[in-house]
């Protein structure tokens, strides 16, 4: 539906803004183009002038001028200002874009060579799709499989890169209902132009009658409990009282404190490096050595799962999913057409 | 400032004075000042690998303790006592050049290159150590002493290969200058007025042996006994 | 002025009339040439080479603005991925980086500051081959199929997942390195050792100020991004490395060292080409440059104060956000001093007597050029439109405001200005004056509607992209063809000035310098005599005004 | 600055260091060499680093002194080689200072937009 306009249109409906913080990063950016324009401007005028007012005439001599360091000073110390001005606005909007609110609905994206991979916390899977409620918080877990990738999604002025071996996130709060381009916009290779998709905003009613089937394996929690069990994991982590390994309730963001003295805190990135690497990082008083490298056996989703499930055991963080709060809802998986990888594309 | 380009005199009987240059110590001082300009760049490209060692010793603390453990502690003192026994004759050899004695030039830049070969030698046996206890990062890489550690091993020995790699390849071209300067000095070239490559060389065996010293500890004493 | 030394007419293949001796004339044959150690030779011998690389880049972006006429292109993305990947790499390490310094740098150096040549000739002519070798790796990756990682080589794609010749073109980019080194070393030396009696500090030419600045950067920073490469390579030999995520591996950590060298490599680009503006822009207002001081100091500024600011490539991939702010704010103090020369060049044509030949037309478009670049510049250092604008062609404007409309509007306007130097006879003025406007208009066609693409979003290095930005990728590919022709016209009437231009004197501008008091062509040790320099640069008149 | 040194005819440049002086310069290194080496194996924790580095340093300053010259050398030459280890030192600490900083939760200060949720106002 968005080809069929006519190219002027298109033309602004691309720059459109459809998030809270999108409008905010949209004021300075105005401000700088304001900046821009006048500088431009002014520069190119006075070339114009001083040209034309001291051009070559017969009989006039240069008259010779050292400079002056009033000058000087003056315009190292305005534009400096000026740029200030720019800092501090950018900094302050970036840090408000690193900060997700503690009440914002977790979705895990994971990047393989050239296509998106969205989880729900209700469990169910897109490829290349992303689809949020109006008005809610969103925040995205993102892991990449192989190489760097870059979630970005212009109408919302978000973006940011999928490093492999960490988790990057990313949040958003969508204000405007529709459908918005999703790019990668870190070059990964041969397809990187393919992995596109679309972000689809829907009225909170809509959005709680789409994902209400929830996945066909049961929420990210379930998934990742069978994982827990299926893995062994269970045999040392006993949940209740002290094993040969770490008791993993309660958990989730809080410090931990290290063998080597360091203290750490528990979020994502430290989980994930321990399913994968245990001897990264030795909780202490507990032995090293113990726990196999799961790098390589475990993929992304699964370790997604994983996390998801060990989230599940500390209810005080807010964060964890819905599902996990409310007893996982159990209906029947209605017939839901198997959402076919591109569907919205073939419009085109 | 002579009026003339070069004094007259001074051209004749002086060939090794380099048409551009005014008299024999703006020659020496350029050449010094560029020598040291390219110590700066090897100091930076060095810099690179020094800079990622000391990121990932922050990041994977035990798994660098574990593999130092594996390195040769004593071999590898051994090669730095030879590498500073080769800077002493090296630093003969410049002293040599400037006073002009043909003999002691040519004993103490075959001492200097016999202590070079001896280096390359202790190193190539240690590489071959490692190749037996498989210890090449790559995909027949083994690491039975702490197999939790596989992973990030590779990284330490990966560095290790690189630096002292680097390190020796830097080693085989001062060899080759050294040669360079035992055939000048066997045809008595260099005497009081021209010493500059004999200078210039020594200040680049010097600068070999301070990435070694660095090396040394870095690579095998930190934590090689826990 | 003592009668030049004539070459005896004896010789067979001697004109006609009496020609005065030169470095051109001074001897014969391809030997004569290849094993030259005259500074001024091997600028030439830069300047053919170069000349071919650039032809070679252009060619590569042609290709890669047709590609983008239709948003499903002509060619299959693996193409796509390599032309650009070939357009960025030819055109930075073998264009943009060696140009300004090897070419003019090369030939007035030595002359600006009244020495006979470069400190360590022999090493200059190494240099040349150095460079000619680094081609020669990347010739031959783009022969057998060209690299498909974009010039920047990031990994874990460069070390795994690519399989092109990453390994041939990695090693011509680290060959090449070494001679951008070796041209720095040169400079610095020269400058500090062998200057003229007079010649202080405070007299040098800016254009001698600007290469000192540059050949610092040269050798601090780019065996940084030798030894990244070296690591790229050994990781791609023995299939696992330090960047390698896989053991554990930061590919962060790459993106740290190479960005070390690459972002005050650009100023390595740039400040050549300030060092020209300087220079072309002083001499046709007929006027002292204005705040002498502050430009040469920016100069030093920009090179120091280049290396500190890497991180703001990186705000989003990954990068702390506490380093993010602290390389933000670097960023803006680096963009000062630019500003700073930009003020004072305009402040130079105050009161000036201003004439309109084609190197002052190039002077006006890059002052224009270069201030919408480092404008656009403050978009990106700021953090938060950073996130807006990182990756897509916003970008990729920038960076082309500054390298094309900046460097090589600098560099094309440097070449007219010393060419009657160089070559002792004049270039066609009104020709001349056409390909400038042409350059213009063809670069702002080219690069202005990208801006635009940029805030919608359109991301970079794509093969294929959303329809509706057809319109303004059509309009940005005219403009390249556009350009591609305003670079060919002055190739043609350059080298046709050389064998037929007019001959001139010693300073047909009537400008200030040691290099306008030497014949032209010069003779091949510069100065009969070494002179005494007792004025400072630039004196075309005593002082009458001094402002506040 | 030095323009041109003037054209005195001296027949050697720089100074000529007395095989004394080598000779305990390398004693000395050697002798260093084996402290470090015997200082590794002490159980000092985190302060074995610095003492290896604090023993590099030492070794390293002194072949630079004497061996290098940088002692009867030129105070630009000293600059020069001050300025390469400082912008080694510069690499290192900059980009340390990216990993160190990873792990730092942010706490958004009352008057920061992160405090206001992020929406605009």
């Amino acid at each position: 539906m968005l080809a069929n306009l006519s190219p002027l249109a298109d033309f602004f409906l691309a720059s459109e803004i459809a998030s809270k913080q999108g409008s905010a990063i949209d004021e300075l950016w105005w401000f700088e183009t304001a900046v821009t324009v006048v500088m431009t401007v002014l520069i190119f005028v006075g070339i114009a002038i001083f040209a034309y007012k001291f051009r070559k005439r017969p009989g006039v001599q240069a008259t010779q001028i050292e400079g002056s360091t009033f000058l000087e000073i003056g315009w190292s110390i305005f534009p400096f200002l000026v740029m200030l001005v720019m800092f501090w606005w950018g900094a302050d909007l970036f840090y408000a874009a690193q900060t997700p609110p503690k009440d914002a609905m977790e979705v895990f994206i994971t990047g393989k060579q050239w296509m998106w991979k969205v989880q729900y916390p209700n469990g169910y899977r897109e490829i290349d799709a992303l689809h949020v409620p109006v008005g809610q918080p969103v925040k995205l877990t993102m892991a990449s499989e192989d190489v760097i990738h870059s979630f970005s999604i212009p109408a919302f002025r978000v973006r940011h890169d999928v490093v492999p071996g960490t988790y990057d996130t990313l949040w958003f709060t969508p204000t405007k209902p529709g459908t918005y381009h999703l790019f990668c916009t870190e070059y990964c290779g041969n397809q990187h132009a393919h992995m596109i998709g679309y972000v689809t905003v829907l009225e909170r009613a809509d959005w709680e009658k789409w994902s209400g089937g929830g996945g066909a394996g049961g929420s990210l929690t379930e998934q990742g409990q069978q994982l827990f069990t299926q893995n062994g994991c269970s045999t040392c982590h006993l949940l209740d009282q002290q094993g040969r390994c770490p008791i993993l309730r309660n958990l989730y963001n809080k410090p931990v404190q290290l063998a080597d003295g360091r203290t750490v805190l528990a979020d994502d990135a430290y989980l994930r490096e321990s399913i994968l690497m245990p001897n990264a990082k030795i909780v202490a008083g507990f032995e090293p050595n113990i726990m196999p490298n799961f790098q390589g056996q475990l993929s992304e989703e699964q370790v997604i799962q994983l996390i998801a499930y060990i989230k599940s055991l500390s209810p005080a963080t807010p964060t964890s999913q819905q599902g996990s709060q409310q007893p996982p809802v159990v209906i029947a998986p209605k017939a839901k057409p198997a959402p076919t990888v591109k569907t919205i594309a073939s419009i085109q | 400032m002579a009026d003339t380009l070069v004094a007259p005199h001074e051209a004749e009987h002086d060939p090794h004075l380099r048409h551009h240059f005014a008299n024999a110590d703006q020659q020496l001082d350029s050449a010094t000042l560029g020598m040291w300009t390219f110590l700066i760049t090897e100091v930076l490209f060095f810099g690179g690998m020094f800079t990622a060692y000391v990121i990932y010793r922050s990041l994977y603390h035990d798994a660098f303790a574990a593999t130092s453990m594996v390195m040769n502690v004593p071999l590898g003192g051994i090669n730095t006592g030879v590498l500073i026994c080769s800077s002493l004759s090296m630093a003969l050899a410049v002293r040599a050049a400037q006073l002009g004695q043909r003999k002691a030039q040519i004993i103490s830049l075959l001492l200097t290159m016999f202590f070079g070969v001896v280096f390359l030698g202790v190193k190539a046996y240690e590489y071959h150590e490692k190749y037996i206890e498989h210890l090449i990062p790559g995909p027949n890489f083994q690491f039975p002493e702490a197999p939790q550690y596989f992973h990030n091993a590779q990284i330490l020995f990966f560095l290790y290969f690189a630096m002292t790699g680097m390190h020796a390849v830097h080693m085989i071209i001062g060899l080759g200058l050294l040669t360079f300067l035992l055939i000048g000095a066997y045809r008595s070239k260099y005497g009081p007025t021209y010493f500059t490559p004999v200078e210039m060389i020594g200040l680049y065996w010097h600068f070999v042996d301070v990435v070694w010293i660095f090396l040394f500890p870095l690579l095998y004493l930190i934590g090689h006994t826990k | 002025m003592a009668t030049l030394a004539t070459r005896p007419t004896g010789y067979s293949d001697a004109p006609s009339e009496e020609e005065p001796l030169n470095y051109l004339n001074a001897t014969h044959g391809w030997k004569s040439w290849l094993l030259t150690v005259d500074h001024k030779r091997i600028a030439l011998l830069y300047l053919f080479s170069i000349t071919l690389m650039f032809f070679m880049g252009g060619t590569f972006a042609i290709l890669v603005r047709l590609h983008l006429t239709s948003p499903n292109g002509l060619f299959s993305p693996e193409v796509y991925n390599r032309l650009f990947s070939m357009h960025g790499i030819v055109m930075v390490f073998f264009f943009l980086v060696p140009s300004i310094p090897a070419t003019l740098g090369n030939f007035l150096l030595p002359i600006m500051i009244g020495a006979k040549d470069l400190a360590f000739p022999r090493i200059n002519l190494l240099s040349w081959y150095i460079y000619v070798l680094g081609a020669a790796f990347a010739i031959y990756a783009v022969a057998r199929g060209g690299v498909d990682t974009g010039w920047t080589f990031y990994t874990p794609y460069s070390t795994t997942y690519s399989n092109s010749y990453v390994l041939a073109a990695a090693f011509g980019v680290f060959v090449a390195g070494f001679s951008s080194i070796l041209t720095g070393l040169n400079f610095i030396v020269t400058v500090h050792k062998m200057r003229a009696p007079g010649m202080s500090w405070g007299r040098l030419p800016l254009f001698v100020w600007a290469h000192y600045a540059t050949g610092l950067i040269q050798i601090l920073g780019t065996p940084v991004v030798a030894i990244a490469l070296v690591l790229v390579g050994m990781e791609r030999v023995m299939h696992v490395g330090i960047f390698d995520p896989r053991v554990g591996g930061d590919p962060i950590l790459f993106q740290h060292i190479f960005w070390f060298y690459s972002h005050p490599a650009v100023y390595i680009m740039i400040l050549p080409g300030m060092g020209i503006i300087s220079e072309v822009i002083s001499c046709f207002s007929r006027k002292r440059v204005f705040g002498y001081d502050f430009i040469a100091a920016s100069s030093m500024g920009i090179a120091v104060l280049g290396f500190l600011v890497w991180g703001h490539h990186m705000f989003i991939t990954g990068e702390s956000m506490y380093t993010g702010v602290v390389f933000s704010f670097l960023s803006f103090f680096v963009a000062v001093p630019s500003a700073v020369k930009v003020f004072n060049w305009m402040a130079t044509m105050y009161k000036g007597s201003v004439t309109f030949d084609s190197p002052m037309l190039y002077a006006f478009a890059f002052i224009g050029l270069f201030t919408i670049g480092g404008l656009t510049g403050l978009y990106l250092s700021t953090l938060a439109t950073n996130v807006t604008l990182h990756g897509t062609y916003f970008v990729v404007a920038h960076f082309h405001f500054v390298m094309v409309g900046g460097m090589v509007v600098a560099f094309l306007a440097g070449l007219h200005f010393w060419w009657p130097k160089i070559t002792g006879r004049m270039y066609n003025e009104p020709w001349a004056k056409f390909a400038a406007l042409l350059v213009f208009l063809g670069f702002n066609l080219t690069f202005l509607p990208q801006f635009i693409l940029g805030y919608l979003g359109m991301p970079r290095r794509y093969s294929a992209y959303p329809p509706e930005f057809q319109t303004l990728n059509v309009l940005s590919s005219a403009g390249a063809t556009v350009l591609g022709v305003a670079f060919i016209i002055p190739m043609i009437y350059l080298t046709y000035a050389w064998f037929f231009g007019p001959k001139v004197g010693k300073n047909p501008w009537e400008a200030k310098g040691l290099e306008w008091e030497v014949a032209s062509p010069p003779i091949t040790l510069n100065f009969e005599k070494t002179p005494t320099v007792t004025e400072e640069a630039y004196n075309y008149g005593p002082v009458e005004e001094v402002i506040g | 600055m030095s323009t041109l040194t003037d054209n005195k005819h001296e027949v050697t440049h720089g100074h000529i260091p007395k095989v004394g002086t080598l000779v305990a310069v390398w004693a000395t290194l050697i002798v260093l060499t084996f402290c470090t080496t015997a200082a590794s194996y002490l159980e000092l924790g985190e302060f074995n680093i610095v003492l290896a580095m604090a023993i590099a340093l030492t070794k390293v300053s002194l072949v630079a002194w004497i061996f290098m010259g940088v002692r009867y050398s030129t105070s630009l030459t000293r600059l020069f080689c001050i300025a390469g280890l400082l912008w080694l030192v510069i690499m290192m600490i900059v980009t340390s200072s990216d990993y160190v900083s990873r792990g730092w939760q942010y706490q958004a200060q009352p008057w920061s937009h992160a405090a206001s949720g992020g929406d605009s106002k």
